[in-house]
């Protein structure tokens, strides 16, 4: 490439591109963050008839950003008797976890900008699928490691609680992709957004699969109902009861991103990614909005899901911590391997129909 | 299919490994009929292979499986493989054929019974065992199912193990179950370890173990007579005699009888016992080149056939009768492996396994009847109570007596022709006359049990020697209310009968008919039935026949109403009747030929021999060593740091070796 | 061009610092971590080969030691647990059952 | 291939980055004034007695135990559910059998009190 | 110079150079939760590893299972009994020096044999593009169930012994709880 006269190597070029996507993403990520947690701020507010916060800025618009200068300021508490290296890697963990973890979504197909074709996530690997569940498992560390450095006994049995959940329900969250993949038969996330363009979203033949994993979903970002590792009226603030500043704010942060990539996941799995509704059907295809459309009606649909969260927040109450446990060995667990021999069935079904099983 | 022969013992196998692992948590009925469905599904998988076998035309009748290999040590390599040809084929049949049936009985008979998921277990467990002996291509795999059978009976008879007797309202003195399952494990391992050496000869002679190669090798490379098969067969004939309770070690089978009775039916009456008569009848090819093992065989068969019958004459419990008749009819069959008719040998194995399954299911019924009592002096008059229960007995016993037209009778009648034509008149004079003395016996039993005015009341109770009442379970504790057993018990009894009646029409004399079953083992044995004239064989039959009805007659005339004259009788030769009813005194002869040297021995070895002398040896050797060890004892901390470390040390050693070199 | 003795080295190397814990370390549970690291270098190794090799084998066989070092991490970590709850003591300088 | 994956460490790269950034600032510009009683834990406002250092229900473990044994599984059933279409009826079979002696080890744990949260 | 090599060989540098800190670090850490971490970041480096070997599943797959799992467990366990006595080194002096000697001459040995051997000509059966074209995670799957279907039924049953002993080993009071509880 040539720029101002100066030759330069290709893949420099690339190179520097893949920086600069990252930056953006992270950016972009916290933005989405930042105003996600505003907006459920106010629905919250509206489901308990309160006002929500308004003062910042027009409409409390700028909200977020008076929290982040916040974090930033304040003093920070370390407890005096706390493993403090460990303590202050914790919540790097969760929000590098979390910032990893949605680098392989695939928000839009391609786009090309100044010329260059860019593809709008970060890396297509074709284990998307496992590498989001294994940097899920790793995320644990930060929890873990939150109440064990805090060397505080509230944040301890918060953060094995929070553990013991995150694990419990992992497993379900695993089994419950388990069947997308039987019928897909590719781990790439932008395998299964082709297979759903050709085949129609998998929302429909997975219905259980996608009520197991929307479950374990909420329970893996430690929301309501499921939010017990941090009930406040038990165990103060949970595993971040001594975190505050920046510190506390990247465990938020973590939170959200979490709450945004798993409902992206769901998105790209069951609702068809960043493919229209309307995919395929001729009159309707080819409508660009700013020539993105692929962005516009993923972001809707990630935002739909996560206003789900956001009402189911609002709605329920929390279970006991035996019944959550309870639920996902004895009810989920079962359930998704009812889901994997359905959709086995289904497969076996379908092909025997169309004369193409094979038999080893 | 003929890649499914496996399927037939795993039925069996499976069914013993889930009622093993979830047996205890499934409900009696899914656990018992679990069991069944295994071997009914194994039954249907051995009428596959033999209709597959049926259709191979008839000089390659042979299904051969390999599944892997098994041990391979040097030159020395087993594969575990299945053979099936006519003669496991007929094996096969029956073992699933009256397995299914008996266990179908089972349900029945046990359902008073808590510990049925073990029951059910060790019984489908003896089944596969015993497919595994007979569908082995190989001698180290027969063996592994023999051992495995033998475990099996040690454990089924001491199913009562927490029980002293089983005999209930008897004042005789029998082996609790433990012993007897312990006597009966002893024994026959007595009989196993002359197999074990048999085993080790053959292949130290011909430096393989699976049938083909053997039997290959012994026709091509020995004579008639050669000294080392005669030594071998005589080695594997001491497994049989154990296993298939022939002289000298017979003794251990009516102790056997303190099991639950459809183990008696299926282990010690259909099939285990049979194994010895199979293993013979697999190795004829070995047993034809030595004559003089032939001898022993016939001679031991047929006085096995005739002591037992005596010594059956005298019993008084039901269950040692026909036990008893067992150990005889087994004599037969060896008596038939003796002189060489394989084929008929094998046909009686097969109808014995029907009658006396039958007579055995039959006894059972009686007991489930009759709170467990056996004592036939106390029995009598349910004739009219257990109407099904006495139809299939009759049909039973007549079929042992040799009663014209009833299965045993044509088997018998094959091995005494055969007998006669051989040309050892004395082998059939005293085949004959057991067959009398067995028409006998059973009728005896026949009318003690059936016939007569009931010796016992309505609501008696009955309890074994000693036991207290209020130890009594419910139902016993009710007093006896005989009734017919329900169809589960009852059903299996007709269909055994019906076997009883007609199996014999498969092997008919030639002057009645064709002998089927000859003619399909015919490519296993080749063995040409000697030529004989209708006269003579009228007349042997008609010996046989004559032989059967007086034994019969005489019985029914003895011990119709209550006469008197077999009480006389044994008043008047009190010895006679004495040495007969403790018969001949053997275990008695056993404890103290055997037994108690044993134990003197034993303890001289333990407390003389090892106590003090090589004690001492030991002691010396120990002190010199203990100095050389205490400067060792560093080494052995007890830390595993230690043991790694010194591991790592010499991986180290050794690496750095191979490297310089 | 990355070779396999790039890979294998580094095996080697992380095998002993594995062993150097378990025989170092009075720690069972870092004992235990050393053992864990040694699979692990070994693991890299089979992968390292099968990769050079162009043969899979040696990749389902780390496949199946990862089954093995999860059955044995869970058997081994309860009878830590067990022998801590026993004994309420973490050196394993005293603990000498081994000892004849 | 092992192309694909740069990416991923670019943005591993860039997120630490981020993250240590963060903190880094953080701690310059925050005020830190340091005391005995900030130093310590806070646990609902009472004074905290012991340290955290103390051991807790044995039962974490367990369902620690349990999650390995199912992350494995998982981990067996991805490839698994990939190459599922190229012969339905064997692996399913396969699979079955796998699934199976598994769920034994859940029944014993379930019949055990080992899910049993009380 | 080709940018690809470059980077390969500067990411494997980097990982290799972390997981043999990592390593170390776990070898001196004092706190066994330090030692825990130190040792997930020897996992992560080994993924790293095996994603520059072609192999991408058993990278997820490793920190999945190891680091997300293996360890997670080692954390619990560290947890539920909390060790006090973080001592460093054997209780004889001789012995660890003894230790540190064969473990070095251990390492130096296998790097001697290592380099200088050669390794036998590849098989050419599963060449890195066609395991790329294929997916790896479909070529493992499709070997482990057809060529290496025993050993996959056998680690089920391994797992079930697994279970079934850590159930009896650790879980022995049922009433007692005298641990603080959560």
């Amino acid at each position: 490439m040539n720029i101002f006269g100066i030759v330069i190597d290709p893949a420099i070029v690339n190179f520097v591109i893949l920086v600069i996507q990252c930056i953006v993403w992270i950016v972009a990520l916290l933005t989405t963050f930042a105003y996600i947690q505003l907006v459920e701020r106010w629905t919250i507010a509206k489901i308990q008839v309160r006002i929500g916060p308004n003062r910042t800025g027009p409409r409390g618009l700028l909200q977020p950003l008076a929290d982040a200068i916040k974090a930033l300021f304040k003093e920070e508490l370390i407890p005096s008797n706390a493993d403090k290296l460990v303590f202050v890697l914790a919540p790097m963990i969760s929000v590098v976890c979390a910032l990893m973890a949605f680098a392989v979504i695939p928000v839009a197909p391609p786009i090309t900008l100044f010329g260059v074709e860019i593809p709008m996530q970060i890396a297509d690997v074709n284990v998307a699928i496992l590498y989001i569940l294994a940097i899920g498992s790793v995320s644990v560390y930060g929890t873990v490691l939150a109440g064990w450095s805090s060397n505080n006994k509230y944040s301890l049995l918060g953060s094995l609680r929070a553990a013991a959940q995150l694990i419990s329900y992992e497993v379900t969250l695993g089994l419950a992709l388990v069947g997308i993949l039987m019928l897909t038969s590719t781990l790439s996330l932008n395998g299964i957004v082709n297979f759903q363009a050709l085949n129609g979203w998998l929302f429909l033949p997975q219905i259980l699969g996608f009520c197991l994993y929307i479950i374990a979903a909420i329970a893996e970002t430690n929301r309501l109902p499921f939010d017990l590792p941090e009930a406040e009226t038990e165990l103060v603030a949970g595993y971040y009861t001594e975190y505050s500043s920046i510190k506390f704010a990247f465990f938020f942060m973590a939170e959200y991103i979490n709450i945004i990539t798993v409902c992206a996941l769901a998105t790209t799995l069951f609702f068809g990614g960043y493919l229209s509704p309307f995919h395929g059907v001729a009159a309707l295809s080819g409508i660009p909005i700013l020539g993105w459309d692929g962005i516009w009606w993923f972001a809707l649909k990630v935002f739909i899901l996560i206003f789900g969260f956001m009402w189911i927040r609002g709605t329920f109450p929390r279970l006991r911590y035996d019944q959550l446990m309870n639920f996902t060995w004895k009810f989920m667990l079962p359930v998704a391997l009812l889901n994997i021999l359905i959709t086995a069935a289904l497969i076996i079904g379908l092909s025997w129909q169309n004369g193409s099983l094979a038999l080893r | 299919m003929s890649q499914f022969l496996w399927l037939i013992p795993a039925l069996p196998l499976l069914g013993a490994t889930i009622n093993l692992l979830i047996g205890r948590r499934l409900p009696r009925a899914v656990s018992c009929w679990l069991a069944v469905a295994a071997m009914a599904a194994a039954f249907g998988a051995a009428v596959g292979a033999f209709l597959e076998l049926l259709a191979l035309p008839s000089d390659a009748q042979v299904i051969h499986q390999t599944l892997y290999q098994w041990v391979t040590v040097g030159k020395f390599s087993v594969d575990v493989g299945f053979w099936l040809d006519p003669l496991s084929a007929i094996m096969i049949l029956v073992v699933t054929l009256v397995g299914t049936l008996i266990h179908i009985y089972a349900v029945g008979y046990m359902e008073h019974e808590t510990d049925y998921a073990r029951f059910f277990t060790q019984m489908n467990l003896f089944a596969f065992m015993m497919l595994m002996l007979v569908l082995a291509d190989n001698y180290l795999l027969m063996f592994l199912g023999w051992e495995g059978v033998g475990l099996c009976s040690y454990l089924l008879i001491g199913f009562y193990y927490n029980r002293d007797n089983t005999a209930v309202g008897t004042d005789e003195k029998f082996l609790s179950p433990r012993s007897s399952g312990t006597k009966a494990f002893v024994v026959t391992r007595i009989g196993d370890f002359g197999f074990t050496l048999g085993i080790i000869l053959m292949f130290w002679t011909f430096g393989s173990l699976s049938f083909g190669e053997v039997f290959h090798g012994a026709e091509t490379m020995f004579q008639i007579g050669a000294p080392i098969i005669t030594i071998m067969t005589l080695l594997m004939f001491l497994g049989a005699t154990g296993k298939s309770a022939q002289l000298p070690l017979f003794v251990w089978l009516p102790d056997a009888m303190a099991g639950p009775t459809p183990v008696s039916a299926l282990i010690h009456a259909a099939t285990m016992v049979t194994a010895g008569v199979y293993m013979i009848g697999r190795s004829h090819v070995l047993y034809e080149l030595a004559p003089a093992t032939m001898a022993v065989v016939a001679v031991v068969g047929v006085l096995t056939a005739f002591i037992a019958a005596t010594i059956a004459l005298t019993q008084r419990d039901l269950k040692r009768v026909l036990a008893y008749s067992t150990v005889s009819q087994l004599g037969y069959m060896m008596l038939a492996m003796g002189i060489g008719a394989f084929s008929a040998g094998i046909f009686h194995l097969m109808t014995h396994a029907f009658f006396k399954a039958l007579l055995f299911l039959s006894a059972g019924a009686v007991m489930h009847a009759m709170n467990d009592m056996v004592d036939m002096r106390r029995l009598g008059g349910l004739r009219k109570i257990l109407p099904i229960t006495f139809w299939t007995f009759l049909i039973g016993a007549l079929a042992l007596a040799g009663f014209p037209l009833f299965s045993g009778f044509f088997s018998k009648d094959e091995i005494l022709s055969s007998a006669f034509t051989s040309g050892n008149v004395a082998l059939w004079v005293v085949g004959v006359v057991t067959a009398l003395l067995t028409a006998f016996y059973i009728f005896r039993a026949v009318s003690l049990t059936f016939g007569g005015k009931p010796r016992w009341k309505v609501g008696e109770v009955v309890t074994v020697q000693g036991a207290v009442a209020s130890e009594l379970d419910a139902h016993a504790a009710k007093g006896l209310h005989p009734h017919e057993a329900k169809w589960v018990m009852t059903l299996p009894l007709i269909l055994l009968a019906l076997g009883a009646l007609f199996a014999g029409f498969l092997g008919m004399p030639a002057v009645l008919g064709e002998n089927r079953l000859a003619r399909f083992l015919e490519p296993v044995f080749q063995h040409e039935t000697p030529h004989v004239s209708a006269e003579l064989e009228w007349l042997l039959i008609g010996i046989s026949a004559a032989a059967a009805l007086v034994g019969i007659f005489i019985a029914l005339r003895f011990y119709r109403g209550d006469a008197k004259t077999p009480a006389r009788l044994a008043a008047y030769y009190p010895s006679l009747y004495k040495l007969l009813l403790n018969k001949y005194w053997i275990d008695q002869i056993y404890d103290a030929l055997i037994a108690r040297p044993g134990r003197w021995l034993a303890n001289a070895f333990w407390l003389e021999l090892d106590g003090k002398i090589i004690n001492g040896i030991a002691d010396g050797l120990g002190n010199a060593f203990r100095g050389f060890g205490n400067s060792l004892r560093s080494l052995q901390t007890g830390y595993m740091r230690g043991y790694a470390l010194a591991m790592l040390i010499g991986v180290v050693v050794v690496i750095a070796l191979l490297v310089m070199r | 061009m990355l070779t396999v003795t790039h890979f294998t080295v580094l095996s080697a190397i992380l095998f002993s610092l594995g062993a150097l814990a378990v025989l170092i370390r009075r720690n069972p549970l870092i004992m235990f971590m050393g053992i864990e690291l040694m699979l692990n270098a070994v693991n890299l190794a089979f992968v390292a080969f099968s990769r050079f090799m162009e043969n899979m084998d040696g990749q389902v066989f780390v496949f199946i030691v990862l089954t093995v070092a999860a059955a044995e991490v869970a058997v081994g970590l309860a009878l830590v647990v067990a022998i801590f709850r026993a004994r309420d003591n973490v050196d394993m300088d005293e603990i000498d059952l081994l000892k004849g | 291939m092992s192309g694909d994956y740069f990416p991923l460490f670019v943005m591993l790269v860039v997120s630490v980055a981020f993250a240590a950034i963060g903190v880094g600032v953080s701690a310059l510009l925050g005020p830190r004034r340091p005391t005995a009683i900030k130093g310590q834990t806070y646990e609902s406002g009472m004074p905290s007695i012991g340290t955290a250092r103390r051991r807790v229900w044995v039962r974490y473990y367990l369902v620690a135990v349990v999650f390995i044994l199912f992350d494995i599984e998982i981990i067996f059933f991805y490839p698994w559910a990939v190459v599922f279409r190229q012969a339905p009826i064997f692996l399913l079979v396969e699979m079955l059998a796998f699934v199976t002696i598994l769920l034994v080890g859940y029944i014993y744990v379930w019949r055990k009190g080992g899910f049993d949260w009380y | 110079m080709d940018f690809g090599v470059f980077t390969e060989a500067l990411v494997f540098y980097l990982f290799a150079a972390l997981a043999v800190l990592a390593a170390l670090g776990m070898v001196v850490a004092r706190s066994p939760v330090r030692g825990a971490l130190s040792l997930a970041l020897v996992f992560v480096a080994l993924a790293a590893m095996y994603i520059l070997l072609n192999a991408p599943f058993l990278a997820v797959a490793q920190i999945m299972i190891y680091a997300g799992a293996v360890l997670i467990l080692f954390l619990f366990v560290i947890m539920v009994l909390n060790p006090r006595t973080d001592i460093l080194g054997a209780r004889s002096r001789a012995q660890t020096l003894t230790a540190l000697v064969f473990a070095g001459a251990f390492g130096l040995l296998m790097v001697i044999v290592l380099t200088s051997g050669q390794l036998a000509p590849p098989t050419g059966k599963f060449p890195p593009q066609v395991v790329a074209a294929q997916g790896h995670t479909e070529v493992i799957g499709a070997l482990l169930f057809t060529q290496f279907l025993l050993p996959f039924e056998i680690a089920s049953m391994l797992l079930l012994i697994a279970i079934v002993g850590a159930m009896v080993l650790a879980r022995r009071e049922k009433g007692a709880r005298k641990n603080i509880e959560g």
